[in-house]
């Protein structure tokens, strides 16, 4: 158990809304800086497992470990440490992107001059002083994934990133969110293909239950698409 | 530490003042984009006293009836004030953000409080002179001035930890509106009504009589009472 | 073409007026139970008149932009509703000072006819703040004209509901200074200083209509000129404003 | 008709009446979901009573003042209820939905405003007892009941149109909760004034007078004003 | 011009938001029952497009035809006959699919039956009793297909029809909005092979203008990534 550090342990982690169990029984071990991508059909608790490890749902049985703190009693001690980027871009509408960022900034204790330079990078910066509600979607989805590193987290945990953005953009975030990021990553994907090609762990899901976890090297593309099958 | 993960970074935890410091400012943000307030919150309580004025169809009132339509008036603005209080956050995930910060949790009932006390506080500004000068038959003493605002101080802050606690219960629970007007208003019913008591002496035509204690000691504990219980269960209201 | 035609009705305004005024103080008699603050009448009730009409004149304009959606007629609304503001803030200043002068008292709440003006001027008041509250320029536009035709419509229902409410119609000057009831020597100055104040209220119209007017077409032929540059026009976002802009 | 390509289907649109049906029956499945509005008017207009009742430190009010007190409580409530009459179609993009059908845009004021006096009604009916048994001297003869039907029921249809429509127009701009009772307060005045001149009569101790014409005309002719006016001016709140 | 019927006609169209032109001279022909895909970066204008199509958002210039009415004036003939799918699903949260589309059936006049069979057509049956809001995102985003084609749509507007949809998913959609429904199709896509394979017609917005307008066959997918590079 203790031979080398991971970055995220679960064991027999099990999550219920309500009476009906969502996730169940899941248990794996991540290094650091490495990548775990999650497969599985829609409802099948991607989205829970990764709001589970952002702390933001508590799990109702088994252990979960995030760099090394135990969740839910320790989490104030990772919050600091993890980015999230969910279908929800948590972004107030009224408020500029950089009015936004400067908010997360704040609230992280982050040098504001980092804001810049995040919007910078995603090719904001014109737009920058505009409202949220008046960007396309591909634009909010920027300016969430900037919401997501902007304290540098050392665990990503990102749900379909790629949702709306266009291959441009997904090049221009590729230093920030990408496997050249060299952060611990969990990250959600519906193309086999290309999830695959950004693994290192592959976590197969199928009604909450892990049906399919190996390294990526012994996964093949068919592995995953017979997931999806029913 | 043999054997724990090498953690890239100690834990980093943003300081609680920092965080009211951030919320307060992106409050104050979102609703500076509302331009105006100052003459809008002018002009709702002109508006209000007229309708009074016409309704009542009296040309001035005083005392009892005075400070009725007073308190009537301030619990309808932060029956206002705190329905919106956490609109924006919740339609906007505003409280995952949060909650996903290094924060301590306390940081968003502190800021919400003091958001709401602010604008409570400032609705009186301008609706206490505004009705003192369209509906009160006494004008107001410097000393009554003092009295009233210490009266008003008292009442803000309960309706704040109120509305605050109750906001945030209503917006995690997906019954919202039911939840706040249900619990919210009840429990504000003591404050109003001390509040009333209290200021209907400094009112009166006769001149102002002194505030009775027992009414300002009820606040206090109000106060108090709901301060402390805010502070110890408002974490678990963000939980999950 | 502007100028001349405002150079002629800024003419027109200052002789009405003026005259109106000289045969208010010298012509018009001098009132038995108040004296020489009678005379602010002859500023006061063509002032709140030409007010009232403006904020019609301002709910018609909507009422026609909405229909025609060509933002002349927003602008036109947008400008009578403040011109009658502004003239509105001189009809309560006005009223106050004579009733101060007649009354002993700044305002007077029994007296229907106040009150009334203040609900309206009142709700007029939120005119801008709705405008400013609206980003995006067409919706603005609209949102405002949808407000200015529903508060046209509310002026005279206002004003009579609030009378019937009140039926004491105040005594004193009211009564004998009413309509027909007005004499001759007090009429004449009266009807002038009406003709008067609708002139300034066309005047001050005209100039804030050229001046905005003026002031689009400039940003239209700047924007153009960006354009013939080359430049996208997304880094000149115009700073926030609750007025109407016609780009030419 | 050469040229013109074949089109699939005719023009399908669904009448007014089907429509209005069905946005009725989505309003009433919301509500009673999550309760949005009706606990909220509800409530305030009792704890108002309340408040009144304890802060007037007489038992009870008749005639001119009972009349001021019941109608602006019933303004305010009506004021709290039209803020969150939009909401749920703004948030989740209902109204979007709504423009997408073959429908006439007036369907949805015709619906909005209908629920709108529904639920001003189902306040009233809890509302007025409370009020009568909190604060009326009085006690109200079956005759008064039906004079105080009549009136409310004026006022609620004038309430409720202007409610309509300047809820649907305040939920589009930033400033929503303050804007709605800025524009919609001093719209109502007549309203209130009206009902409250005709209320006053049938509240008074003295036995309930006859309810002056002059006041009932007054309201039919603004509910007949604004009526229309809203009809003829809500579809541009739509557009685009 | 008249020569053969046409489902959309765009001539000129121009559309701005405030002074920002988004869709500047947009014009094009689209035959019934072919697709036509619109690519571009984030912020080009696709989604304006189609919610000008859609009789959502009024053109500042140009003429558009659907089914041969003219926009905005004949909008009201061409409503019940379009369906739209964007990036918000336009679903009440607190009431259950169920609902949600017994509702806009309803509005369409549209029989109550025809809800149940597209929720069975979808695997939602189980959980059509359930809240919109406690769906998972690829759930809420079939839920909006539904009610896309509740009312057998003539000409179909899809925005990223795909996004959050799993493989699975997508071969279920397949005969509701697919080719295969036989619809006139205006979609939008950010992956220029599967975008290309759905299209008769391409159209590559970049800032609002069009810079490319042909028949699939004579697109190559190179065209369509050298859209994405600034
Ligand atoms: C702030 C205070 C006042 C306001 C806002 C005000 C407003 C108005 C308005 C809007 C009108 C024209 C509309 C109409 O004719 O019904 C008017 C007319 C008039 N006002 Fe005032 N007023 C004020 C004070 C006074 C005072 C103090 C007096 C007299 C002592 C006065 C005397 C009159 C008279 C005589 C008329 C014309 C009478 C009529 O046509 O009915 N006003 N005022
Ligand atoms: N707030 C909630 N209340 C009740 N059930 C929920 C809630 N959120 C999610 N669920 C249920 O939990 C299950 C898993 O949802 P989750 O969002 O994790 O799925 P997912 O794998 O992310 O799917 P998708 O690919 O569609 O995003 C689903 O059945 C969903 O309906
Ligand atoms: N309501 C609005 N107010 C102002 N500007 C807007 C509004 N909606 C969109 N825009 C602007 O219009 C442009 C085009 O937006 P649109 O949503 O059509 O882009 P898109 O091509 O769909 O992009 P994406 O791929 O990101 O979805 C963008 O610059 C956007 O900022
Ligand atoms: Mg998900
Ligand atoms: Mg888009």
């Amino acid at each position: 158990m203790d031979t080398a550090p991971a970055a995220i342990e679960l064991d027999g982690l099990t999550r219920r809304y309500g009476y009906r169990t969502v996730l169940e029984d899941v248990s794996l071990r991540l290094p650091t800086a490495q990548t775990l991508v999650v497969f599985g059909p829609n409802g099948a608790g991607k989205s829970t497992l990764l709001r589970v490890l952002a702390t933001l749902l508590r799990p109702h049985a088994g252990t979960v470990r995030v760099l090394g703190e135990e969740l839910p009693a320790r989490a104030w001690a990772v919050r600091g440490r993890l980015g999230l980027l969910t279908h929800d871009p948590l972004l107030y509408g009224d408020l500029s992107a950089r009015e936004n960022l400067r908010f997360h900034a704040r609230l992280h204790g982050v040098p504001l001059g980092r804001v810049d330079e995040l919007l910078t990078a995603v090719q904001l910066e014109r737009r920058a002083d505009e409202p949220v509600h008046t960007y396309s979607r591909g634009m909010v989805q920027r300016t969430a994934a900037c919401r997501a590193v902007l304290h540098d987290p050392a665990v990503l945990l990102l749900d379909e990133p790629n949702a709306n953005l266009d291959p441009g953009a997904i090049e221009l975030l590729e230093p920030l969110v990408g496997r050249a990021s060299g952060r611990t990553r969990v990250l959600t994907s519906h193309d086999p293909a290309a999830g695959l090609a950004e693994a290192d762990l592959v976590l197969g899901l199928q009604g909450g239950r892990p049906v399919l976890l190996a390294p990526a090297a012994q996964v093949t593309v068919a592995q995953v698409t017979e997931l999806y099958r029913r | 530490m043999t054997g724990r993960p090498p953690t890239p970074s100690p834990p980093r935890v943003t300081s609680t003042r920092t965080a009211v410091g951030a919320l307060l400012r992106k409050e104050l943000l979102l609703e500076r984009r509302v331009p105006q307030v100052l003459p809008a919150m002018a002009l709702f309580s002109v508006v209000t006293f007229v309708v009074f004025r016409f309704a009542l169809d009296t040309t001035s009132v005083e005392g009892d009836t005075a400070s009725g339509v007073l308190w009537v008036t301030l619990l309808f603005a932060a029956m206002l004030g705190a329905g919106r209080l956490f609109v924006a956050d919740h339609e906007e995930g505003g409280i995952e953000a949060l909650l996903l910060a290094p924060v301590d949790r306390t940081a968003l009932l502190l800021a919400k409080a003091t958001t709401f006390f602010a604008f409570l506080a400032f609705v009186e500004l301008i609706a206490v002179p505004a009705f003192a000068i369209l509906l009160l038959e006494p004008g107001l003493s410097l000393g009554d001035v003092g009295r009233l605002a210490l009266i008003l101080a008292l009442a803000d802050f309960g309706i704040a930890v109120i509305g605050t606690l109750f906001g945030a219960l209503a917006i995690q629970t997906r019954a919202r509106d039911l939840i706040l007007p249900l619990m919210a208003l009840p429990l504000l019913v003591p404050v109003v009504i001390s509040a009333a008591k209290a200021t209907a002496p400094v009112l009166a035509a006769t001149g102002a009589g002194a505030v009775p204690g027992r009414y300002l000691a009820v606040l206090g504990l109000y106060d108090l009472v709901f301060g402390l219980l805010a502070y110890a269960v408002f974490d678990y209201l963000l939980d999950d | 073409m502007y100028s001349t035609k405002l150079r002629s009705l800024s003419l027109a305004t200052l002789l009405t007026l003026g005259g109106a005024f000289l045969l208010a103080a010298y012509y018009a008699p001098v009132e038995a139970d108040q004296g020489f603050s009678q005379k602010i009448f002859y500023v006061h009730v063509p002032m709140a008149i030409v007010a009232l009409g403006g904020f019609v004149w301002g709910g018609i304009q909507g009422l026609l932009f909405l229909r025609t959606r060509d933002p002349k007629h927003d602008l036109r609304s947008y400008v009578a509703i403040h011109m009658s503001v502004i003239l509105g803030i001189g009809v309560l200043l006005t009223g106050g000072l004579w009733a101060r002068a007649a009354w002993g008292v700044w305002f007077e709440w029994r007296e229907a006819t106040l009150v009334s003006f203040l609900i309206v001027f009142l709700l007029y008041c939120t005119y801008q703040p709705l405008r400013f509250s609206i980003l995006d320029p067409e919706k603005q536009s609209r949102y405002a004209a949808v407000f200015a035709v529903t508060a046209g419509a509310f002026v005279p229902l206002n004003f009579m509901a609030v009378r019937l409410a009140n039926p004491f119609i105040h005594p004193r000057v009211l009564n004998n200074t009413t309509g027909g009831a007005l004499p001759v020597d007090m009429k004449i100055p009266f009807y002038l200083a009406l003709v008067g104040m609708t002139l300034l209220f066309v005047t001050l119209y005209r100039l804030e209509m050229t001046h905005k007017l003026t002031r689009g077409r400039v940003k239209g032929l700047e924007r153009r000129l960006e354009r013939l540059q080359g430049e996208r026009d997304e880094a000149s976002i115009p700073a926030r404003s609750a007025a109407p802009q016609v780009l030419a």
